[in-house]
């Protein structure tokens, strides 16, 4: 973490309080009736999202999951249209066709949440085929839960990326659960990464609570990529706050469980070390916790005022022409 | 026989439970039917969910860990599976979460559960089912709201039912897990907690037979799932005015009970299909289809098919709303067939 | 413009090579399609095959091996590979074999590729082509005979092309490669060795437009894909009783002209719809529905599906060969609908 | 191979001699005409379903590919009904419905050859479950080549398989190639057994030209099964003398490649051993031998003789009934 720049310990830790900022708040705001349908929150898992975006421009690409708002606030999509796109409305990211699970901003780079398990794998391959065709140095990182690593195209995905040695980092983000199941039952491999060896590709696991471990694990796959030397199979192990979706009343997890989570919270081992080591200031993340806050009531603002879409909506946007 | 009020999440579980007492062959698998492999749940006697929605809940309790099993996200693998179980013994129950999750692991459903038995000159046997969730309402967006069935029907070698009652939910579900084909059993999300007067024995309602839900006689509305409530609502209205409306539920789509269909289009003379589904190669046209090339001489008007558009579905409230069909536009369609 | 005599293979896979020389982002993946890693085949300028029936021969030569590319047995990741190039500025051509692998990857084709457009509210476009094998014929069994293209148009996002000649093989894939949505472009197998005139330049046939590929006025025969040959016999053969029948071609399923179809059932008062498909849910049922709900005052009789049985493609010359629609049996349909 | 009985070497080689003739005969008669549609031959590759169904009995069960016959007849269907079927007669295996690509015999434990590659490893798992909860001791072996270790439902099944300890062997044939494929080109990993440590399974990889050590290492694998340990990867290298189906010109063969091969076969390899041994007669092989050519022959004659179905049976065996 040496090198890290001042400015960018700053982003790190606005991204992180933003993520966490955004996500609170639509818990409160599903419970309170606000947002309706299928809502996964990614509090607890900032330090990947956003140690992994740290390594990229907005010319390089990311697919994302169903859990997918830190991945868009890492990546820079504009807090307010997310919020207005998880209640619907006409000024959300996809004019509130597509709802949380499908939050996308192709210009940025953002290519999809995705309500599908494991679809984000065989995309990522076509993000990075394209810069490789092109010439571009452009890479794609590839999320994907520890549930998704079960799912058939994540293994279709690393075994052609490795072949065709396309630019794409394969990001597992192992929070111990597929929605109630927890990852020791479903999955036969010791580590997710493990399963690199099955591709001849570089692979290991990172604590997915440390921002540092994960940028500088990211920082060494993505350079990598961007030598033309193909994929590498990053693990994350983390946790989730909140239950999988809005609503899980989490009875799988144990007390315990929760406590040690707790105790793990990524954006508060940030702060320890930032402090401990006067990298930043008290008052520069006091500064930066306000700015989150206020960032996140405007968007909650913005969501609210803004008009739901119009029926005739529905018929648009399913062909660019059907004669 | 008692009767009770069950929701209709009460009585498809009571129908599994029943069948699985019944014949020890009976198995279930899906994603955290069970609740992973939660000790602390298990000493409680508890398990996490019990399915997405709850449909599998307490049957892990009962019938063990060995026969209802929770599966990673391999859908391919389990429902596969369920296949190679079927054609050597067992008769398994998996469940497909979501019908939207067909595109991960059709091949197993299509070209193998459907065509072993053909392929091997009827040396196989494949007594499956497959339950899954389907339709809107939910604001769950394009990827977990679909209905789709149209595309299970079209496939030879596969049963399709489409329950729209607590007390058809628990028959039709006996019926397919007795049945010796593999059946695709189509769940609406959004009928889970209506309820209604169910039997507390084991029964069955054999597939292939349709229900006139309502009697009547100015024109027939055939309504599938779900839309069976916006039919009978829409038949309500209508009524105010003196039109006087039967409608059809076919509760299975594969097979079809044509004959039901047909005779109550020869008798009323009109038709209106009521599907949730997209309208290109579905349900609605194949059975305006059916009419048209068997009771063309019986058709007094057009048919009318209300379904949902050819977009994929929406997720905000403004406009799902919108994409489903309602009984507003059934009123509509039928006043049209009478125009 | 000078026009040859060229395969239906041939015009397909030129068609391929004048879009590959007028647009570097044009790209194309397959199985086989350039011979795998073969050295020794590369320095003779050779491939292996050019695909398993010879579609894309010669291509790796003129466009190298980073256009023109061999894929592991990974559908799901090449062909959602290609959903997320042409997401992103390029556009792939994917073949898919056999349409009947599309069970092992459709998630790809039918989730993402084709709602990625309408789930981001518009901000995404995925101009791509599906090249995929279809049809009976060539004895290839349950799993290597099916036409499935109705599964294919019932899904909003999608746009489906069935070609039947040689002229159209090659319009209708530059007009699909152009195309700025996914296109699923069907082969059927047994039309690759038919041959035709086709113009030498770069032409399109732009989706959505019909042929009329006999004018006729006591019956309109809609007949799909390789079905159009067997009208246009069934035709010859009707015309020595002078029944004068209309062969429509529909080229592309969805979008489908309608209004061609429609103005020719205006026009004879008589349908039959001929369609190598599973008769459930089919194109077949898809357009004699559209006839009944829109020129339903215009049918002089009940029109007539002439397509498979609802049964998987046999294996056996005896059985397949009355499984696959015939001239004979559209003769007697037309007779039929006449009557 | 020393506690190999007499009886057993025997049955190994007239299996391997019977699936040569056999497929031998198929080539010719395709080229005559008298079989139509897709055959794909398993000449060259006899050691590896020998050496494999030499462990198992009628009760347990194997899962087929396209590339079946060897399989079939290693599993002890009769070729008589073999020969019928590729015909598309009557008296097939399957009644004529299914040919080369679905010979089956569920009676014996074949579930059936297979036109989608990949598919056999999720109906493994399925008689390995009903195996499992019914308490049998029945052992499952899935046969898949090379390319399929690239489709999804291999991953997805041997997870599964590892999770639920159920009683699968996976059974790579690794012939070097996908049609024109090769191995080399679409596999990333160095070797196919190295898979097995994604799912933590024992793996690895033999002769596939030699049918003892094929037969040792499934001995192995089966015994593991049998205890319900699970499942076991093991990848058998080998080489296919024929196209990848009849009409392949296999310009992508070299000549020294099928030169090497020639080299290799196993019939060859497996006499040489047993006679050098002199565990069996040269008299002994040769009645094999005749026994064998034998065997086709009258197979081939029954097909020739028998009637094809009835027009009406393309109606049938679609459904047990359909109301
Ligand atoms: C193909 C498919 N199968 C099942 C589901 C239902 N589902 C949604 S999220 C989820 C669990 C995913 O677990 P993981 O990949 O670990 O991601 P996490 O939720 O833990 O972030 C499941 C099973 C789905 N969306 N897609
Ligand atoms: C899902 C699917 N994709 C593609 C094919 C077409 N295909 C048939 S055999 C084959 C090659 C199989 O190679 P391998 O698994 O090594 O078996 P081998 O032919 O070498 O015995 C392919 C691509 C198929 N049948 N199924
Ligand atoms: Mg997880
Ligand atoms: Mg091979």
């Amino acid at each position: 973490m040496a090198e890290m720049t001042k400015d960018r310990l700053l982003w790190i830790y606005e991204r992180m309080r933003l993520i966490r900022e955004f996500e609170d708040r639509a818990a409160q705001l599903f419970a309170e009736g606000k947002i309706p349908g299928f809502v996964h929150l990614y509090a607890g898992e900032e330090a990947i999202g956003v140690g992994v975006c740290a390594n990229l421009t907005d010319r390089d690409f990311i697919t994302s999951t169903h859990r997918g708002h830190g991945h868009c606030i890492a990546k820079g999509v504009d807090p307010k249209e997310m919020m207005a796109e998880l209640y619907g409305k006409a000024t959300g990211s996809c004019h509130g066709k597509g709802g949380s699970m499908h939050i996308a901003d192709v210009d940025r780079g953002m290519l999809g949440a995705n309500g599908i398990i494991g679809a984000g794998g065989p995309l990522a391959c076509g993000s990075g085929l394209m810069a490789k065709i092109k010439g571009t140095d452009q890479v794609t990182v590839c999320f994907f839960g520890d549930g998704a690593a079960e799912q058939g195209t994540m293994h279709e995905s690393m075994n052609l990326a490795a072949i065709w040695k396309l630019p794409v980092v394969f990001l597992c983000e192992n929070n111990g659960y597929a929605q109630t199941t927890p990852a020791h039952y479903h999955c036969a491999a010791k580590d997710i990464s493990d399963r690199a060896t099955a591709y001849n590709i570089p692979g290991f696991s990172v604590d997915g609570t440390d921002v540092f471990a994960v940028y500088e694990a990211v920082s060494e796959a993505v350079a990598r990529a961007r030598r033309g030397e193909g994929p590498t199979l990053i693990e994350c192990k983390g946790f989730r706050y909140y239950g999988h979706f809005q609503g899980d009343n989490m009875s799988y997890f144990t007390e315990e469980e929760k406590a040690q989570n707790r105790a793990r919270d990524p954006i508060d081992a940030f702060r320890k070390r930032v402090l401990e080591r006067g990298l930043l200031s008290e008052k520069e993340l006091a500064d930066i916790d306000a700015r989150a806050k206020q960032t996140i009531d405007e968007a909650v603002a913005f969501a609210e005022q803004s008009p739901y879409p119009a029926p005739e909506a529905v018929l648009t946007d399913v062909y660019v022409s059907y004669a | 026989m008692t009767t009770r009020t069950l929701t209709f999440r009460e009585a498809f579980n009571e129908a599994i439970r029943l069948e699985m007492r019944r014949d020890p062959t009976v198995i279930l698998m899906g994603e955290d039917i069970a609740g992973g492999a939660m000790t602390h749940l298990e000493a409680k006697g508890e398990e996490a969910w019990g399915g997405d929605l709850g449909l599998t809940k307490g049957l892990v309790q009962e019938f063990g860990r060995s026969r209802v099993r929770d599966t990673p996200i391999s859908e391919s693998a389990f429902i596969g599976a369920a296949v190679g179980a079927a054609s050597t013994g067992l008769r398994p129950i998996a469940e497909l979460m979501f019908v939207d999750f067909f595109g991960v692991c059709f091949d197993q459903i299509y070209n193998q559960g459907a065509k072993l038995r053909y392929m091997f000159g009827g040396k196989a046997k494949v007594p499956m089912v497959v339950e899954t969730l389907i339709g809107g309402g939910f604001r769950a967006a394009g990827q977990h709201s679909q209905c789709l069935y149209s595309i299970f029907t079209h496939i030879p070698g596969l049963k399709t039912v489409v329950p729209s009652t607590p007390y058809n939910a628990k028959g039709l579900m006996s019926g397919a897990i007795r049945d010796d084909d593999p059946v695709i059993y189509f769940v609406h999300k959004v009928l889970l907690d209506t309820s209604g007067p169910v039997p507390e024995d084991n029964y069955v309602i054999p597939l292939g037979k349709a229900e006139v839900a309502r009697q009547g006689k100015d024109a027939t509305v055939v309504a599938i799932g779900r839309m069976r409530l916006f039919a009978l609502e829409a038949a309500q209205e209508l009524a105010k005015d003196g039109i006087d409306v039967e409608v059809v539920d076919p509760q299975s789509l594969s097979p079809l009970d044509e004959s039901t269909i047909l005779e109550s289009v020869k008798k009323t003379h009109r038709l209106v299909v009521v599907d949730e589904d997209n309208p290109l190669c579905s349900m609605a046209s194949e059975i305006i289809s059916l009419a048209a090339r068997n009771a063309f001489g019986y058709l007094d008007s057009a048919p009318q098919a209300v379904t949902a558009p050819h977009t994929p579905v929406p997720f905000s409230p403004a406009l799902e709303d919108v994409y489903i069909p309602s009984p507003a536009k059934i009123v509509e369609a039928v006043r049209a067939v009478l125009a």
